[in-house]
């Protein structure tokens, strides 16, 4: 694939650069290098990262790594520049040796600039790290930067590289650089342009469009025909893309709408409060957060586990507290629960309000519900990945359960003819408080996965209330399957049309749409058909 | 066994019952006669716990029931065939019939065979909704439903309304299958008077919210029975 | 404004291009191989029925014969998937909804008795009171002596003149079943559908239904569904008994009472 | 003794939609207007804050702001945060000659005597941050905003301003969402796509208020760091910050005239006073907070200068009128109604603060008709004698009908 | 006349007390407020005169609800489009009635179009600049709209929630539609900084009144209207269609043709109340359409009483009233004051108020009432 000879020449070519450079510019001391950090000027910062990573000096790694993560100080009185480490004692960036009085310093200051420096280097220094995730972000890093200085270093890595999927990685990023290379020979170019339009994602096309104006005509035709190829392949993708989107957002209203499914779907009750339970259930995630940041950190990363047991609970509870006070003296009165639900929404809303605040709560995403990874050129964020899996489980536990329990037979049995349950010896209180509550506690659930994605505010669940309804009538109000493919419909059907309307006319379109389709089907998708529905 | 007290009840401002005072007896079957509106469904409300009363007391198995909500009422042995079948509509038939399981204990939650030999066309139709079925069949649904509560006190409404002329003949005959257990008291609610007459132990007949004449069959007279039906 | 868009759609008139036979013009009601399946069961099976001008005819049959569906196919409620449904010898029903329907001279009492809950007995009946119907046409009417006059009439020939000021949802189921006797009656229809009249009621008033019904089919059609034997006998008409949605008899009551296909599913022994 | 106050309406939404921005409006008032009284108050008169809720509900601001005008009798109200809920009120205020002041950026075009804008006008603050992006050789926009006035007329201003300044049209890209757009998942995509070329890429932000938090946590996930497509936005601030994990948004940009990490002492004690009044020692500042700091000393120094809480004689006060802000300048109310503003340019920070990597020189006067805009070039405001126009047209030498 | 006979025949006395209180209202208010002077108890101040015109309209549009809602069964989450529209149609005439008044002395062009560069009056604004023209519309739009979704509504059959949850999305897609700025409608800002109305200036406290009085005089047309509609054998029919809207049909009624008409005079109605509301209130924007206001109009109707129409006028006055006093009297906590406000009026007023007010006046009349205490039974659900 690669042509062997023309590399080495190249190799070559760029050692003999770099070898044959001045002596003061190669023998450089890191010492002034490490000095030129202490400023305010950005740039002035970014070129010492940059001298510093080529300088070969064994200081170069520790103080870059420091100065990324925010742990270069200097002494504002000298300009003597430490690294601070973990325990919070300072050793000295030249030589890395303790010192005692650091006396009052100030963080060297880093912009994108800085940080795009750091990352060039790094990536050189890190090639070889034992962690394969570090090599492959450092790989990653070379490709974007295209520092040619990186080339010797990623030369050896490849050599030394076991994974297969790093040692493409690098393989990349050598193409990368040999591309960008004004030095290197068209052919080897041309080669290198081949390595990465087979990568053939967004950074390949950043990659392969940056290619200066200067370049051979041969070789800036082999990018453009590639580009083009690599569009082609991504606009397939992007389909996909849209369809994963789609079903994306589909689980959210799914989530959303599901536990409305349940307290309006099957009870009847036209919960004007529901938005509320998803905020109760978002809120409920922070304090939860709250309480383990200050208890037990270490269980941080779980504590999503502990957050939706809890707003299930804190939610049914007050949701049950609602039915047993209010909804149960509303019964048969279906349209009167839409007032004392409005006023109930308002009263949590303005509760909240006061008790946590207007502004956003932060909520933190656990690390393995962060990032994305990426299945072809389908790039799949995790949290979107846990929310579909999770709207999954809800709704097959919830199918179960209201179809293979005794309890779902007699919560449908209570609200199709309540007074008649009551002569079956079904305790219809009970049956009512526990659905309400069941409903209400499924919604909560739906708030921890939300805040997620969204705000934690008091007006979380207004944003969410309308498509609620809209998702459980368009899928057939009563129905749990109807609610499912609804919400799916809606989901992929809006995230089809956003590319091309833009998400305001899509949204609109998408309204036009279910209006037209009521009319088609005026009891929504699984429609309950025969005489027992009149 | 059940003994109601010069029960009143009243819907708004309108009386429906005054002072109607009924007892029931196990092993024996109780019906209540009467023309259009003169209360009977109303007195059967007023035992299953349907309609708050406005004065007297229900007493049941010697306990006062008369403040208690229906599912307490149906735990403790009362089963109800309403007037108009109120069949559970999107619940399939076989639902419909284990609805009656919530007073069960756990090893009791089956449906009995003999309400399938009763009425046959449950069995072939235990996947459909209660809905759809057909007026008779829902009549036939609600008698069965009942029974799988496996009561000892059945209410019965007129549970001969919309069946076709056999299996009014089998309900009869199941009607005094029951009876002949001993331990199941029999209330029933009749307008097609041979049926009444053939099955009924005691008779009550009512006229605007009271009752007017009754006695145990033999002691009644028919002409007066069928005078107090007249128009 | 309202310029009737269904009427243009649905046409009430004939349907002028088909040449129908005889036997259809000079019915009342036609009912040619019609089939209703539900979910795969079929309710009614390759059904014939013919009612001629001024008949009155019963029908029987087990439950869930499709006594019912029958008549919910001759209302409009139900499409039927095939089959023929010919009112007064060329009006294709099965093109018309259930107004249009009832506006041709087609009325009904229900099995489950349907009345309007929160108007007054006497508003039921003067609703059903032939008169105009349009929205402009109710909007500016008054009641006239002659609709006083007829609710008047109706209330007395169903006994609810002492209830005529009580909302409709108060009545007992009887007088339920009465008030929509009285409805039915009110709307003056050529064919009147009676779908079980005298379940809950006395054998009295069972017999005086009877006595009402013959009156009524001297100069109307009729089409009752019984299960009351006796009731049946009294009329004294054709009788056709259904069978999982076909024809199984049909002929006098007699003749109908001793087949021993009907006494085997319907009468019983 | 009722009589010895002066009243000062407070009119901002505590509940609906526009509460969680505005709440915090209405505690620095509070705050503000207690820290006065203890001073003495004004003209040694205590003053009274009145404080209502028009509830997020435009028609209702108007109804609220009549209220505490002709009602209350108060002297000056603060207050408003939306140009809509701006525009609702601005009869009213004309019409009964009392004072607003308006504490948010906004498009400009605007100039109502009776309203003291001490928000941004867009020249100081989306101007200076595109420049500051082409220096930092960015060749491509993406104009991301919410479908409102800001947002199109800021997004205008700067499409003319960038083809200016040599852009190519096809290197810009616009696009709208809904209010409250939650789900960013095909635009953070299209955006990474128009970022694609290889040319260096930035993307303008003046989305709006709530929508805010999905979008930075879809830019995280979606793994859009600043170093490759930087995010610039105008309505963000460390309040809106506080909903969110910042770590994958180290570095994206904020642009506007205050930070609460400007370290200098007035604003080291601001925020030291701050999170007293509020006992929270999490409290953070914002933007427009410091513009009601500055707009409140501004009033209680034109009303001491006047001798009279009257309105047209505060009014005619408050011009010239110059006060230290918190970021160590000095801002001046101009003739035009708008104030000075340093401008800042900052980046955000892993741990949810905004520091600043960039900042005018001096402070910047106010264009609030910009001249990039056809209809707007040729016109002028000043409320002084003799002009006393909001919307003097240079080229006709007439005032425009507006002016009453 | 036959209209007048028509109109006033079927009016009880709770209607005729309305209608004189109204009347009362429509001339004193202006009185009181323009002929006293400000320092008299008897003055009506400026304020409250901008105040209960606002009312007035909310109150009419309480009505138009109340009339599908109350006799029809028509549960709409959409009413406040049709008020909307209305209202836009009414500022739309007010900004064209401002000329080269703008701030950017455009001859013709509105100012939010100017600056939005805009070269030319786009067609949806012709014809805006007469009175006439612009009350035809308001009449129009709302009607048309409302017309042509109920032909297809109700010929659908679509009923009960699915109708409901349709109007809300109509509602929901024409806010989104007048959010875009590209409608030529003033994006999110909207309409506003009116100048006058027929030549008239807005601002003056003489146009105020006046536009008082005629929200007035709107109202009492209105209910009127919808009294004499209920009232007539149609209105029964409306009823019965609430409780059994396929039996209806087998009388031989159309039930689409009755529910399309009331449907259609309601929105009329309701437009009617956003072109008086819009030079009341001075500004009209999207937020108008929004789902939430429709809602809460639903709820004033259920808390003064659905189905009474005076109640629905009533519910709407309380209501309103009651925001506005808690907005200014406790900023901070007026959320729990109206949600418990609506939370208590339907747990112990089922019938809303004026509902629950006349069965207790009627049952004070009553003299055979059982006493209340003899019930020893509890109803058990
Ligand atoms: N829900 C109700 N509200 C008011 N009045 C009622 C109600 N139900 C029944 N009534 C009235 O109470 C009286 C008794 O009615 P009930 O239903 O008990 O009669 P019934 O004897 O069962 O008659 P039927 O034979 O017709 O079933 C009747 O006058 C009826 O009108
Ligand atoms: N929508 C439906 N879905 C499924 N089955 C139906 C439906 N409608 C009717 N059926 C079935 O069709 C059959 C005929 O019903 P129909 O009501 O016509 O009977 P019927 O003759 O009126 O009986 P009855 O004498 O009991 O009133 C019944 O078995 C019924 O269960
Ligand atoms: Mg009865
Ligand atoms: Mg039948």
């Amino acid at each position: 694939m690669i042509r062997r000879p023309g590399l080495v020449a190249l190799l070559a070519a760029l050692l003999t650069v770099v070898l044959l450079a001045p002596p003061s510019a190669r023998a450089q001391d890191a010492a002034p290098l490490i000095q030129r950090m202490a400023t305010e000027t950005f740039n002035d910062i970014a070129g010492a990262v940059a001298a510093l990573a080529t300088s070969g000096s064994p200081r170069a790694a520790p103080v870059i790594e420091a100065l990324r993560d925010n742990r270069l100080v200097y002494r504002q009185a000298d300009r003597a520049v430490f690294i601070r480490e973990a325990s919070g004692s300072f050793v000295s960036a030249l030589t890395g040796e303790p010192v005692t009085d650091a006396g009052t310093t100030r963080p060297v200051r880093l912009n994108n600039a800085v940080r795009r420096a750091i990352d060039a280097a790094m990536g050189a220094l890190t090639l070889m790290n034992p962690d394969p995730a570090r090599r492959a972000a450092a790989a990653e890093a070379v490709f974007k930067s295209r520092d040619a200085s990186a080339l010797p270093a990623l030369e050896q890595a490849i050599g030394q590289e076991r994974d297969a999927r790093i040692r493409i990685l690098m393989e990349e990023a050598r193409a990368a650089v040999v591309v960008a290379s004004p030095e290197a020979n068209e052919a080897d170019r041309i080669t290198a342009i081949g390595v990465i339009q087979r990568r053939g994602d967004q950074d390949a096309l950043r990659m392969l469009g940056s290619l200066p104006a200067t370049a051979p005509p041969r070789v800036r035709e082999a990018a453009e025909s590639a580009s083009v190829a690599i569009r082609r392949t991504l606009a397939v993708w992007e389909a996909v893309q849209n369809v994963w989107y789609g079903l994306s957002l589909g689980s959210v209203l799914l989530l959303a709408a599901i536990g409305l499914a349940i307290t309006f779907g099957v009870m009847g009750v036209i919960n004007m409060a529901h938005g509320e339970m998803v905020m109760i259930g978002a809120y409920t995630t922070f304090v939860v957060q709250q309480v383990l940041r200050t208890m037990a950190p270490g269980l941080m990363d779980v504590s999503l586990f502990i957050a939706l047991p809890m707003a299930f609970l804190v939610a049914g509870a007050i949701g049950i507290a609602i039915e047993r006070l209010i909804i149960r003296h509303l019964y048969g009165r279906p349209l009167e629960t839409l007032l004392a639900t409005w006023g109930v929404s308002l009263v949590l809303q303005q509760a909240v309000r006061s008790w946590f605040g207007p502004t956003n709560r932060e909520v933190t995403t656990p690390s393995w519900m962060s990032g994305s990874f990426e299945v072809g050129h389908l790039a799949i964020t995790a949290n979107r990945l846990a929310i579909i899996i999770f709207a999954a489980m809800v709704f097959a536990a919830l199918l179960l359960f209201l179809k293979r329990t005794p309890f779902g037979l007699q919560t449908r049995a209570v609200t199709q003819n309540r007074r008649m349950a009551g002569a079956m010896g079904i305790r219809t209180n009970w049956v009512d408080a526990f659905t309400f509550g069941l409903g209400s506690g499924i919604a909560g659930l739906a708030g921890v996965a939300l805040s997620q994605i969204d705000n934690v505010s008091p007006n979380l669940g207004q944003g969410y209330i309308i498509d609620s309804f809209m998702v459980v009538v368009f899928g057939g109000v009563g129905n749990l399957w109807g609610t499912l493919v609804g919400a799916m419909t809606l989901g992929i059907a809006n995230k089809l049309l956003e590319p091309y309307a833009g998400a305001v006319l899509g949204k609109i379109l998408l309204l036009v749409f279910i209006i037209l389709f009521i009319q088609k089907r005026p009891r929504g998708l699984f429609a309950l058909k025969g005489r027992a529905v009149e | 066994m059940l003994d109601v007290k010069s029960v009143d009840l009243h819907y708004g401002a309108a009386q429906a019952l005054r002072e109607v005072s009924v007892v029931v007896e196990p092993g024996k079957v109780t019906c209540v006669l009467g023309r259009n509106g003169v209360g009977k469904t109303s007195l059967m409300r007023a035992i299953i716990g349907h309609q708050p009363i406005s004065g007297g007391e229900i007493l049941w198995e010697g306990r006062d029931i008369t403040r208690m909500p229906p599912f307490e009422r149906a735990r403790r042995g009362i089963a109800y065939v309403p007037q108009g079948r109120e069949i559970f509509p999107l619940l399939t038939v076989k639902e419909n019939l284990e609805t009656g399981f919530a007073p069960l204990k756990r090893a009791d939650r089956t449906i009995p065979d003999d309400i399938f030999s009763l009425f046959p066309v449950l069995k072939d139709m235990l996947g459909r909704r209660g809905g759809d079925l057909s007026g008779g069949q829902q009549q036939q649904l609600a008698i069965g439903r009942a029974l799988v509560t496996r009561p000892r006190l059945i209410v019965l409404d007129e549970p001969t309304e919309g069946i076709q002329p056999s299996i009014i003949k089998d309900i009869g005959r199941a009607i005094d299958y029951l009876r002949r257990k001993g331990d199941i008291g029999i209330l029933l609610v009749e307008q097609y008077l041979d049926f009444a007459e053939e099955l009924g132990d005691r008779f009550y007949v009512m006229e605007r919210g009271r009752v007017v004449v009754q006695g145990l069959k033999g002691e009644v007279d028919r002409d007066a029975l069928h005078k107090s039906m007249a128009i | 404004m309202l310029i009737d868009p269904m009427d243009t759609q649905l046409p009430a008139e004939p349907v002028k291009a088909i040449e129908r036979p005889q036997i259809v013009t000079q019915s009342l009601l036609y009912l040619d191989g019609v089939s209703v399946s539900f979910d795969g069961f079929r309710a009614i099976n390759n059904l014939s029925l013919i009612i001629a001008p001024g008949e009155m005819r019963a029908i029987i049959g087990p439950n869930g014969a499709g006594k019912t569906t029958m008549m919910d196919i001759i209302t409009g409620k139900t499409k039927p998937d095939t089959g023929d449904v010919i009112f007064a010898g060329e009006v294709d029903l099965t093109r018309l909804d259930e107004t249009a329907i009832a506006n041709l001279g087609i009325g009904c009492k229900f099995q489950k008795p349907t009345v309007f809950e929160s108007h007054t007995v006497e508003d039921n009946v003067d609703m059903a009171v032939k008169a105009d119907r349009t929205v402009f046409g109710t909007l500016f009417q008054r009641r006239s002596a002659e609709i006083a006059r007829r609710v008047d009439e109706i209330l007395g020939i169903v006994r609810l003149g002492d209830h005529r000021k009580r909302l409709a949802g108060d009545l007992s189921h009887g007088q339920k079943q009465w008030l929509e006797i009285g409805m039915l009656l009110a709307q003056d229809p050529k064919l009147l559908l009676v779908d079980e009249p005298a379940a809950g009621m006395t054998d009295v008033e069972t017999a005086a239904t009877a006595d009402l019904l013959k009156d009524i089919a001297k100069t109307h059609s009729v089409v009752v569904v019984e299960h009351d034997m006796g009731f049946i006998r009294e009329l004294g008409v054709k009788v056709t008994c259904l069978h999982e949605g076909s024809v199984l008899a049909e002929g006098s009551l007699d003749q109908v009472s001793s087949d021993e296909r009907v006494i085997e599913v319907y009468l019983g022994r | 003794q009722a009589q010895e106050t002066i009243k000062v309406g407070i009119l901002h939404s505590l509940s609906g939609t526009m509460a969680i921005s505005e709440t915090t409006l209405k505690d620095v008032m509070l705050m503000l207007i207690e820290e006065q009284n203890k001073r003495g108050g004004v003209l040694g008169k205590k003053l009274e804050a009145v404080v209502v809720d028009p509830a997020s509900n435009w028609p209702l601001f108007a109804e609220k702001a009549r209220e505490l005008i002709a009602q209350q009798k108060v002297a000056v109200t603060f207050g408003c945060w939306t140009s809509v809920s701006r525009k609702s009120v601005l009869p009213v205020f004309e019409e009964l000659n009392s004072i607003l002041f308006y504490p948010v950026q906004y498009e400009g075009e605007e100039s109502s005597p009776n309203i003291f804008y001490t928000g941004a006008a867009p020249n100081q603050q989306a101007i200076p941050a595109i420049d500051y992006l082409l220096a930092e050789g960015v060749k491509r926009f993406v104009l991301e905003g919410t479908d409102y006035v800001y947002p199109r007329t800021t997004n205008r201003i700067l499409e003319a301003y960038l083809l200016s300044k040599g852009v190519k049209a096809e290197d810009i890209s616009v696009n709208y969402t809904p209010f409250g757009h939650a789900d960013w998942q095909t635009r953070v995509a299209a955006i990474k796509r128009f970022g694609s070329t290889g040319v260096k890429t930035a993307v303008v932000s003046t989305v709006n208020g709530d929508a805010n938090v999905p979008f930075y946590k879809e830019l995280g996930n979606q793994g859009i760091k600043a170093t490759d497509i930087p995010v610039v936005a105008f309505s963000v601030g460390e309040e809106e910050l506080a909903g969110i994990d910042t770590r994958p948004l180290v570095g994206h940009l904020a642009a506007w005239n205050y930070f609460q990490s400007v370290d200098t002492p007035a604003n080291r004690d601001f925020i030291a006073r701050w999170r007293a009044f509020k006992k929270n020692e999490r409290a953070v500042t914002n933007d427009p907070m410091e513009a009601h700091v500055i707009g409140f000393a501004m009033w209680v120094k034109a009303v001491e200068a006047a001798g009279t809480t009257d309105a047209t004689a505060v009014r005619r006060a408050m011009i010239g009128i110059a006060v230290p802000n918190l970021t160590g300048g000095i801002s001046t109310m101009m003739p035009n109604h708008h104030i000075t503003k340093p401008v800042l340019i900052g980046e955000i920070q892993a741990n949810g603060q905004i520091q600043t990597v960039w900042q005018t020189p001096g402070t910047v006067v106010a264009q609030e008709w910009s001249p990039h805009l056809e209809g707007s070039r040729d016109l002028i405001a000043d409320h002084r004698a003799p002009m006393n126009c909001g919307n003097f047209n240079v080229r006709t030498g007439r005032c425009g009908g507006a002016q009453r | 006349m036959m209209l007048t006979r028509f109109l006033l025949e079927k009016i009880d006395r709770t209607g005729w007390i309305f209608l004189v209180l109204l009347a009362l209202a429509a001339v004193m208010v202006p009185v009181l407020n323009l002929a006293v002077p400000p320092g008299s108890p008897f003055h009506v101040s400026n304020t409250a005169v901008s105040l209960w015109g606002k009312y007035m309209t909310y109150a009419l549009l309480a009505l138009a609800v109340d009339l599908v809602w109350g006799y029809c069964g028509i549960l709409s989450l959409g009413h406040g489009a049709f008020f909307a529209l209305g209202g836009y149609a009414m500022g739309m005439y007010l900004m064209r009635q401002i000329g080269p008044r703008g701030v950017y002395s455009h001859p013709i062009l509105p100012d939010f179009m100017v600056f939005l560069n805009w070269k030319e009056l786009p067609l949806t604004w012709w014809g805006f600049s007469s009175f006439p023209y612009a009350l035809f519309m308001v009449a129009l739009v709302p009607g048309l709209l409302a017309f042509v979704f109920g032909w297809f509504a109700f010929r659908s059959r679509v009923t009960g929630v699915y109708l409901s949850i349709i109007t809300q999305a109509l509602t929901y897609a024409l806010m989104l539609a007048f959010f875009r700025n590209d409608m030529g409608f003033g994006g999110n800002n909207g309409l506003t900084d009116f100048k006058d109305i027929l030549g008239f200036n807005i601002q003056s406290q003489t146009t105020r009144a006046v536009l008082f009085s005629l929200s007035v005089v709107a109202l009492m047309i209105g209910y009127l209207l919808a009294r004499a509609i209920v009232t007539s054998k149609a209105g029964k029919i409306l009823i019965a269609v609430r409780d059994a809207e396929a039996r209806t049909r087998f009388l031989g009624y159309r039930v689409e043709h009755f529910k399309l008409f009331v449907w259609t005079v309601s929105a009329v109605m309701a437009g009617i109340a956003g072109a008086l509301y819009v030079p009341q209130v001075g500004i009209i924007n999207p937020s108008e359409f929004s789902p939430a206001n429709s809602i809460e109009t639903i709820v004033w109707v259920a808390v003064g009483g659905r189905g009474t129409l005076v109640g629905a006028a009533l519910g709407a006055g309380i209501v309103n009233f009651a925001k506005s006093w808690f907005t200014g009297a406790f900023p901070q906590g007026w959320l729990f004051a109206l949600g418990g406000l609506f939370i208590v009026v339907t747990l112990f007023l089922p019938k809303g108020i004026l509902g629950t007010f006349t069965d207790w006046w009627k049952r004070r009349g009553e003299t055979r009432e059982p006493p209340a205490g003899k019930a020893v039974g509890q109803p058990a659900e």
